[in-house]
C-alpha cells in the first residue's frame, strides 16, 4: 500500500474541486492507502465546526470527520486559518493545526503527491 | 536518510488568486521542515516560474501601499536568501517582452544565489528528475 | 449601451466580451486584467487595447506589479480608485465584471 | 450622489479580487455615494470576526468595519455562511444576514451595480 | 413603482465553481424581493446562458447521488417553474455540438415557461434593455 | 517520466500542458475537464485527446453532468474514484493538477 499526500488550496469550500479532493482521499483510504490532507488558502476555512449541510452546497465536515475515522490525518494552515477569522477552538476535533512544514514532511514520506492549486 | 526533490511550477499571475504566492511560502518552509523530520532526511524544492507565472516577481512592485500586504517581489527574494534554486522560462520572458534586469536579486539582503533564465526543456528535466510536481 | 466591462484577468477563460460589439463598450482593466495595457505578447499588444478607444487601467494595481505609468499604452486612461468611481457613475450607464 | 451595489461572490477571501471590492466601496463611499454590499458564496467567509492581519494575507476585518462606520450597508447570504459553519454569533457585528433577495432588493434601488463573479 | 430589469448572464460552466449555480439560485430570489421592497416595485431577471455556461444545464444530470448536491439541471427547472424567461445562446448551442432536446423542461412539474434559444444578438438585446448586467 | 496530469477545466487559462511533451504523459480528466472527452467543438475533437493514448475520465464527473458513457471518445478510459486509485498509483510514477 502506499502514501497519499494531497494539498488543498484555494477556494474549494463549496466548490467541485473540493468534493474530489475528499472523495479521493476517502476512496484511497478504503483501498488501505496512507492518506494525509493539507488545507491552505481558502481551503482553510473548511475545518470551521457546525458546518449546516444544504443539498444546495457541498460542505465538508461530516466527510473530513468520517475520513479520520478512516486514519486520514489532516491537517490546515495556522496562519491562513487565523487570518480568517477561525480559531483552534472552533475547529472540528482532531484536525491538526502546524505550519507549511507540515505538508512537506508528509511530501517527504508521500508515493504520490497531488497538490491542487487553482483558485 | 533521503532528500526528496520537488518540482513547485508556478504558472498563474500573482495577486489575483492566493495559489502562486502561497507557492512561494510553501516552498521557503523546506527551512524548517525537519523539524518533522528523521535525521539527515530533506525536502528540496526548485522553484520553476512558467508562462504568466513569470509576471508576478518583476521588480518594483509595492503592495504595502495600496494593500497593505507583501509583495510577490519580496517572496522570491526571500527563497534566494535562503538559497533555494529559482528558475524562470526564457521563452516566456521573451515572449512577454521581459528582460533579465527586471528580474529582482537579493543581494542587498546578502543572498548569493541569483534567479536562473534557463529554456522550458530544462524545466522539463527538473520536472522529470524531481520526486514530485506540484503545480501552482 | 455604455456599458463598462470590468476584464481582472490576462488571459480571459470565457470569450464573452469578444463577441460583444464595441460601439458603446469601454473596457477597465483591474487586477490581472492590466497587463493587457503593457504587454506585448510575441511582440503584439492585447487585442482588447483595439476593440474600443474607452480604456481605463487602475493605478494601484499597476503599482503592485511593478509597472510603471510609462510603460501603459498611451490610449489607456489610468485612474486610482477614486477616479474609478467618477468612471463609473458618469463614463458608463452600466458596468459588468467579466 | 448616487447608489452603488456591490455582489462579491465566490473564493474572494485572501484574494485580489477582494481587495479591490472594498477598496471601491471606501471610494466611492468616501465620495459620498450610498454603497451596499452584498456576500455569497465563499466570500461570505469574510464576515467572521476576530481576523488576525498578517502581512502575507490580505484580510477583510478592519476595512469591513470601517466601511459601515462610514454608512456602507454590507449583508452575508445566510445559507452560504451557515453551510461554512459560521454562525451569527461569530460575525462581525452590524454585517447584516439575510436571503438572496436583499441583493435584488439593493439592486433595485441602485444606479450601477457591480457583480463580482468568476471563482 | 417600478419594475427593475437585470440580464443574468451565465458565461462559466457548473460545478467547479459555485458561481454560476448561485446566478439561478439569485435570480430565483425575484419572487420573494418584494417583502423588502415598496408596494408595486419588482426586480424581473433575465436568465441567459452562453459560452460555456450553457453546459451546466443539460438533461440526465445526476448530482445528489455522487455529490449530494442538487443538480444544475435541477435549478434550472426551478427557474422555468416560477416563470422566469430563460435564453440560451444558440451559436454556442451548434458550437458544442448541444442539441434542443438535451435541454430540460419542466413540464413534469407544471412549468408553462420554456428555454428559449436565441442568437447571441438577442443575448445582446436583452442585456441592452436591462437596467443591470450581471456575469456569473 | 510517467507525469498523470489531472484536467478539471475545458477552457484551459494555463498552457503548460500545451508544452509539456506527451511520451511518457497521461490525462486525467476530471472537473469541467471531462468536457474534453466529450465535446466536438466546431465539429473538432479537443486537441487533448491527441496528446497520449492514455486517457482517463471520471464516471461521477461525467454522471453529475448528464453525460452517458457511450458519448465518451472511446480512446477514454472511464474510471470511478476508487478506479482513480488505482491509476494514480499503478499507472504513473508522479501525477499533477493544473
Amino acid at each position: 500500500m502506499g502514501v497519499l499526500t494531497m494539498g488543498v488550496f484555494p477556494g474549494l469550500v463549496g466548490s467541485g474541486c473540493y468534493d474530489f479532493a475528499l472523495k479521493l482521499a476517502g476512496a484511497a483510504a478504503d483501498k488501505g492507502h496512507v492518506v494525509n490532507l493539507w488545507f491552505s488558502g481558502n481551503a482553510t476555512v473548511s475545518v470551521k465546526a457546525h458546518q449546516k449541510h444544504l443539498k444546495d452546497y457541498s460542505t465538508g465536515e461530516k466527510y473530513l470527520v468520517e475520513l479520520m475515522e478512516k486514519g486520514v490525518e489532516i491537517c490546515t494552515c495556522e496562519a491562513c486559518t487565523v487570518s480568517r477569522g477561525i480559531q483552534k477552538t472552533e475547529s472540528i476535533a482532531k484536525i491538526q493545526w502546524n505550519a507549511m512544514h507540515w505538508y512537506l514532511s508528509k511530501i517527504h514520506s508521500a508515493d504520490r503527491v497531488l497538490q491542487i492549486g487553482g483558485e | 536518510m533521503a532528500d526528496v526533490k520537488c518540482a513547485f511550477i508556478v504558472q498563474r499571475p500573482q495577486y489575483k488568486g492566493e495559489t502562486s504566492r502561497l507557492a512561494m511560502t510553501h516552498a521557503l518552509s523546506y527551512q524548517t521542515v525537519e523539524v518533522l523530520l528523521e535525521d539527515g532526511d530533506t525536502v528540496t524544492p526548485s522553484l520553476c516560474f512558467v508562462g504568466e507565472g513569470i509576471l508576478g516577481i518583476s521588480k518594483g512592485q509595492n503592495a504595502i501601499a495600496p494593500y497593505g500586504i507583501n509583495s510577490s517581489e519580496l517572496h522570491a527574494k526571500n527563497c534566494l536568501l535562503v538559497d533555494m534554486d529559482v528558475y524562470v522560462c526564457k521563452e516566456d520572458m521573451e515572449r512577454f517582452g521581459i528582460t533579465e534586469d527586471q528580474l529582482p536579486d537579493a543581494e542587498d539582503m546578502g543572498a548569493e544565489k541569483k534567479i536562473n533564465v534557463v529554456p522550458f526543456a530544462q524545466i522539463e528535466k527538473i520536472m522529470e528528475e524531481a520526486k514530485h510536481v506540484l503545480f501552482f | 449601451m455604455k456599458l463598462g466591462v470590468f476584464v481582472s484577468d490576462y488571459k480571459l477563460a470565457v470569450d464573452t466580451l469578444d463577441r460583444m460589439k464595441g460601439e458603446n463598450l469601454g473596457i477597465v482593466l483591474v487586477q490581472n486584467g492590466v497587463y493587457h495595457a503593457v504587454l506585448k505578447e510575441g511582440g503584439k499588444e492585447s487585442a482588447l487595447l483595439g476593440k474600443t478607444p474607452r480604456l481605463y487601467a487602475l493605478s494601484e494595481d499597476l503599482q503592485t506589479r511593478g509597472l510603471r505609468p510609462e510603460q501603459v499604452d498611451k490610449r489607456v486612461k489610468v485612474v486610482d480608485y477614486s477616479g474609478l468611481v467618477d468612471v463609473i457613475f458618469n463614463d458608463f450607464e452600466k458596468v459588468a465584471w467579466l
